[in-house]
C-alpha cells in the first residue's frame, strides 16, 4: 500500500522535471532579441488601457460556488458507494435521501436563475 | 516511525501560523485563509488521533469529512459576505467594516 | 518464456534482486526501482504524444480532404519532430507586468497534471504505476490541478484575453466536472471499489453495457474538461486572442498544447479502462502483454471518436455550454446514480444478483432513462416551436420579457 | 531518521513555510498560491498517516475547489490587485505575540500528556477504512444525522451565499 504511494509520490516529482527541463533548455537554445515593444501586453495592435486585473463578473464565482457545494457532497457519497455490499437498506436509502437533496440543490439554483449566463 | 508528537507539534504550529493570519491580516479574504490553515490543523490532529490512538474507532476519520463539509460552506458563505460587502462599501478591509459597531 | 509473458514485472524483480545482490537496502532499491517505473511510465507518456500528434493531424486533414503531413517519414509520421526542433528554438516572450514565478510554472503544472494521470491506469493485470485504493478520486483530484494551471496562467500573463479565457476555462472545466464526478460514481457503485485496477478486475460485463448511460456522460464532460471543440471557448480564436496561452510563446506555449494532446488521449485511455473493460479480453490473464494490446487497441477506438467529435462540431455558446452541463448532463447523473443504487440494492437485497439479471436490468433502467430524458426534450422542442410559430405582435410592449 | 521520518520532516517544513508565507505575502494571490502549496503539504501527511481517501478528498475539495473559489474572491474585490502598502493592521505585532505563547502553551500541555509520544500502532489485517467510513457515515447508530445535516447545511450554505453574492447594489 505504502509502495503505491511511493510510487505517486515519485511520479509527481519526475512529472514536474519532464516538462521543466525541456522549457529550461528551449530557453537556453532560443536566441533572445528582446525590445520594449516585443514585451508589451498583446491587446489586438493597441496600447493596452488601464489595469489588466480588472473586476470580473460575479456570475463566475456562482458557478465555482455550486461546484464546490457538489464537489463536497460527492466526496462524501465515494466511502458511500464502496461500501455499498455491506450497507442495510436504510443505509442506502439514506444515501439516495442525500442524492435528493443533492437534486433539490440544483433545483433551487435553477428557479433562483443561477444557472441562467447572463 | 514517526511518533505522535511530531503530527501534533505540526500541527499546533499550523494553527498558530494561521492565528497569526487571522488577528494580523487586513483584508478579510485573508482572514478566511488564515482560517482555513486552523481547520486544517485541527483536521491533521483528527485523523492523527485516529490513526494512533483509535484505529479501530472510525470517529475521526467522519469528523475530519465533518470539517471539510464545515470548511466548505464556511468559505462559500464568507467570500460571498465579503463580496457582496465589496460591491457595497468598496472595501474588504475587515476594519472598516464597522457598521455593527454601535 | 517468463520474460515473454511479462516483461515489465520480470525486468522488475530482476532489477531489484540485483540491486539486493549489491548489498543495497531493501527499502532504497524499492525507491530505486519505482524511481526507474516512474521515469519510463512518464517518458512512455510523453512519447506517446509524438504519436497522437501525427494521428490527429492525418485525420483531421482526411475529414477536410486534404492530404495532411506526408513529407518526413513513410505517411509523414515523422512530422513532429521537425516541429518540435523549430518549438525548442524559438524565442520565449515574457510579456511586461507578468508575474514571472507563477507565469513559468503554469505550463509546467498543466502538463504535469495531465500524466500524472497515468499513475493509476493499469496496461494489464501486471502492469499498472500504483494500485491505491482511492484510484477514481485521485483522477478527479488530478484534474483539479490542471484546472489551477491555467488559472494561474490566465492571471499572470497581464492580459486582459488570458485573465478572461482563464475565468471562461475555469468555469466551464469546473462546471463539467460535477457531471463527471456523478459518472464515475455509478462504476465505483457497479465495481463496489474505488481502485482503478479492481475495477478492469470487476468488469466480467463491461460497464458500458451495464451503464451506457454514464459511459456516455463521462465521455461528454470529459470532452469539455479537454477543452477542445465542440466546448473549446476557452481559447476561442475568434473571440478571445488565444484564451489563458495568449501571452505564452515558444516552448511554454507548446507545452500548453502538449498537455491538450495528451489529455485528449488520457481521457479516452481513461473511458477505455474504466468503462470498456480495459485490458480485459481473451487470455489476457495468462499473458499480460496481450492485455496491453488490448488495452491500446480500445484506448485507439475511443481516441478516433474524440477527433471525429472535435473536427465535425462546431462551437457552443458559454449560455448553451452551461445550459447543457447544469440543466442536462448534472440531472441526468442524479437520477442515473439513484437508479443505479436503488437496481443494485434491490437485486441484492433479493438475492437475484447473478450477473445476467444484473446486466439486463441495469441495461434496461439505462434505456428507460434515455427514453424518458429524450420524450421531455421532445415535449419542451414542441412547446418551443408552438410559441415561435404564434403570430408575435409586431413591436413589444414595454417590460415583456423577450423569449429567445 | 529512517525514510519515512526524513520526508515528515520535509514536507512539514514545505508546508509550514508555505503557511507562513500565506500570512505575509503582500499580494493576495500569492497568498491564495501559498495556500494551496500548504494545503497540498497537509494531503501528504494524510497519505503519511495511512488516510489516503483524505489525501484526494484534500487535493480535490481544498486546491480543486476552495482555493479556486478564493482565488475568483481575491479577483472579485480588487480594482488593482498589486496591494499596496503593508497587509497588516497595526496589533500584528501583538498577534505575532499571541501565536507564539499559544505554540509555547500547546507545547508544555501537550508534552506533559502520556500518550505524546504514542507510536504508530499497526492496521488490523482486512480492515477497510474507506469502507468502514462509508457505512459509518450512513448507519443510523452512528453518523447518519450529522451526514444528512452536513447535506443540509452545504445546500442552506449554498442558497444563502447565492443570495448574498446576487443582491443589487
Amino acid at each position: 500500500m505504502l509502495n503505491d504511494w511511493l510510487f505517486i509520490g515519485l511520479f509527481f516529482l519526475i512529472v514536474a522535471i519532464f516538462p521543466g527541463v525541456p522549457i529550461l533548455l528551449a530557453g537556453l537554445l532560443a536566441p533572445k532579441r528582446g525590445s520594449p515593444a516585443k514585451t508589451q501586453v498583446y491587446e489586438c495592435g493597441m496600447e493596452t488601457v488601464g489595469d489588466t486585473w480588472v473586476q470580473f463578473k460575479v456570475q463566475y464565482y456562482i458557478f465555482a460556488l455550486t461546484f464546490l457545494v457538489f464537489d463536497v457532497e460527492l466526496v462524501f457519497l465515494f466511502p458511500w458507494a464502496v461500501a455499498f455490499d455491506k450497507l442495510p437498506l436504510v443505509g442506502v436509502i439514506s444515501g439516495i435521501i442525500f442524492i435528493l437533496v443533492l437534486f433539490g440543490e440544483l433545483l433551487a439554483a435553477w428557479r433562483k436563475g443561477v444557472l441562467e449566463w447572463v | 516511525m514517526i511518533p505522535l508528537s511530531w503530527y501534533l507539534l505540526f500541527a499546533a504550529a499550523l494553527f498558530c501560523i494561521g492565528l497569526f493570519g487571522v488577528l494580523s491580516r487586513k483584508n478579510a479574504v485573508a482572514i478566511l485563509m488564515g482560517i482555513e490553515l486552523m481547520l486544517n490543523a485541527v483536521n491533521v490532529n483528527l485523523i492523527a488521533f485516529w490513526r494512533y490512538l483509535t484505529p479501530e474507532n472510525i470517529a475521526g476519520q467522519v469528523f475530519a469529512i465533518m470539517v471539510f463539509a464545515v470548511a466548505a460552506a464556511e468559505v462559500a458563505v464568507g467570500l460571498a459576505l465579503i463580496i457582496s460587502i465589496y460591491r457595497r462599501r468598496d472595501t474588504v478591509v475587515a476594519d472598516e467594516i464597522d457598521m455593527l459597531k454601535w | 518464456m517468463e520474460f515473454l509473458r511479462d516483461p515489465i514485472t520480470f525486468i522488475g524483480n530482476w532489477l531489484e534482486g540485483l540491486l539486493l545482490g549489491w548489498n543495497i537496502a531493501p527499502a532504497a532499491a524499492t525507491v530505486i526501482v519505482t524511481l526507474l517505473g516512474a521515469f519510463i511510465l512518464g517518458t512512455f507518456s510523453l512519447a506517446l504524444v509524438v504519436f497522437t500528434i501525427w494521428m490527429e493531424r492525418k485525420l483531421y486533414a482526411r475529414i477536410q480532404d486534404r492530404l495532411g503531413p506526408n513529407r518526413v517519414g513513410p505517411w509523414g509520421i515523422l512530422q513532429t519532430f521537425p516541429d518540435m526542433v523549430k518549438i525548442f528554438t524559438k524565442e520565449y516572450i515574457t510579456p511586461d507586468g507578468a508575474d514571472k514565478a507563477v507565469y513559468n510554472l503554469a505550463p509546467i503544472l498543466t502538463v504535469s497534471a495531465v500524466i500524472l494521470l497515468w499513475a493509476v491506469i493499469p496496461f494489464a493485470p501486471t502492469i499498472v504505476g500504483s494500485e491505491i485504493n482511492v484510484g477514481i478520486l485521485y483522477i478527479v483530484a488530478v484534474g483539479a490541478l490542471g484546472t489551477l494551471g491555467i488559472i494561474m496562467a490566465g492571471w499572470s500573463s497581464n492580459n486582459k484575453y488570458a485573465l478572461l479565457g482563464a475565468f471562461r476555462t475555469v468555469s466551464q472545466m469546473v462546471s463539467y466536472e460535477v457531471p463527471m464526478v456523478l459518472a464515475l460514481l455509478v462504476p465505483v457503485l457497479l465495481g463496489r471499489t474505488m481502485g482503478v485496477n479492481s475495477l478492469v478486475e470487476a468488469q466480467s460485463v463491461w460497464f458500458i453495457v451495464l451503464s451506457p448511460l454514464a459511459a456516455f456522460l463521462f465521455f461528454l464532460s470529459a470532452q469539455a474538461e479537454i477543452g477542445r471543440a465542440p466546448f473549446d471557448l476557452l481559447e476561442a480564436e475568434s473571440e478571445l486572442v488565444a484564451g489563458y496561452q495568449t501571452e505564452y510563446s515558444g516552448l511554454k506555449f507548446g507545452m500548453f498544447y502538449v498537455g491538450e494532446f495528451l489529455h485528449a488521449f488520457t481521457v479516452s485511455a481513461l473511458m477505455a479502462t474504466l468503462f470498456l473493460g480495459g485490458w480485459r479480453g481473451p487470455w489476457a490473464e495468462q499473458w499480460p502483454m496481450l492485455g496491453v494490446a488490448y488495452f491500446f487497441v480500445k484506448t485507439f477506438i475511443v481516441y478516433f471518436f474524440v477527433i471525429v467529435l472535435r473536427i465535425t462540431m462546431p462551437r457552443l455558446r458559454i449560455d448553451q455550454m452551461l445550459n447543457f452541463n447544469w440543466k442536462l448532463l448534472t440531472p441526468i447523473a442524479l437520477v442515473l446514480l439513484i437508479g443505479t443504487a436503488l437496481v443494485e440494492k434491490t437485486l441484492q437485497s433479493f438475492g437475484l444478483d447473478s450477473l445476467g439479471l444484473r446486466t439486463i436490468i441495469n441495461l434496461g433502467m439505462n434505456l428507460l432513462i434515455i427514453w424518458g430524458t429524450i420524450e421531455i426534450l421532445r415535449r419542451s422542442a414542441h412547446t418551443e416551436r408552438q410559441q415561435v410559430t404564434e403570430p408575435r405582435p409586431v413591436a413589444m410592449a414595454p417590460n415583456t420579457p423577450a423569449s429567445d | 531518521m529512517d525514510l519515512m521520518q526524513i520526508s515528515f520532516f520535509i514536507f512539514a517544513v514545505i508546508t509550514l513555510v508555505a503557511a507562513f508565507l500565506v500570512v505575509t505575502a503582500k499580494s493576495l494571490v500569492h497568498s491564495a498560491l501559498w495556500l494551496i502549496v500548504a494545503l497540498f503539504g497537509v494531503g501528504v501527511l494524510y497519505v503519511f498517516l495511512d488516510a489516503g481517501f483524505f489525501a484526494v478528498a484534500q487535493v480535490l475539495i481544498y486546491i480543486g475547489a476552495i482555493a479556486i473559489l478564493i482565488i475568483f474572491a481575491v479577483m472579485l474585490t480588487r480594482k488593482d490587485l498589486r496591494d499596496a502598502g503593508s497587509q497588516h493592521n497595526t496589533i500584528w505585532p501583538f498577534a505575532a505575540l499571541a501565536a507564539v505563547f499559544l505554540f509555547v502553551g500547546l507545547f508544555f500541555v501537550l508534552s506533559s500528556w502520556a500518550s505524546f509520544t504514542t507510536a504508530k500502532p499497526g492496521l488490523l489485517a482486512g480492515a477497510n477504512a474507506l469502507s468502514d467510513l462509508g457505512q459509518a457515515l450512513v448507519s443510523p447508530n452512528a453518523y447518519l444525522l450529522p451526514f444528512e445535516l452536513a447535506s443540509i447545511l452545504l445546500v442552506a450554505a449554498m442558497i444563502g451565499a447565492i443570495y448574498v453574492s446576487l443582491i443589487k447594489k
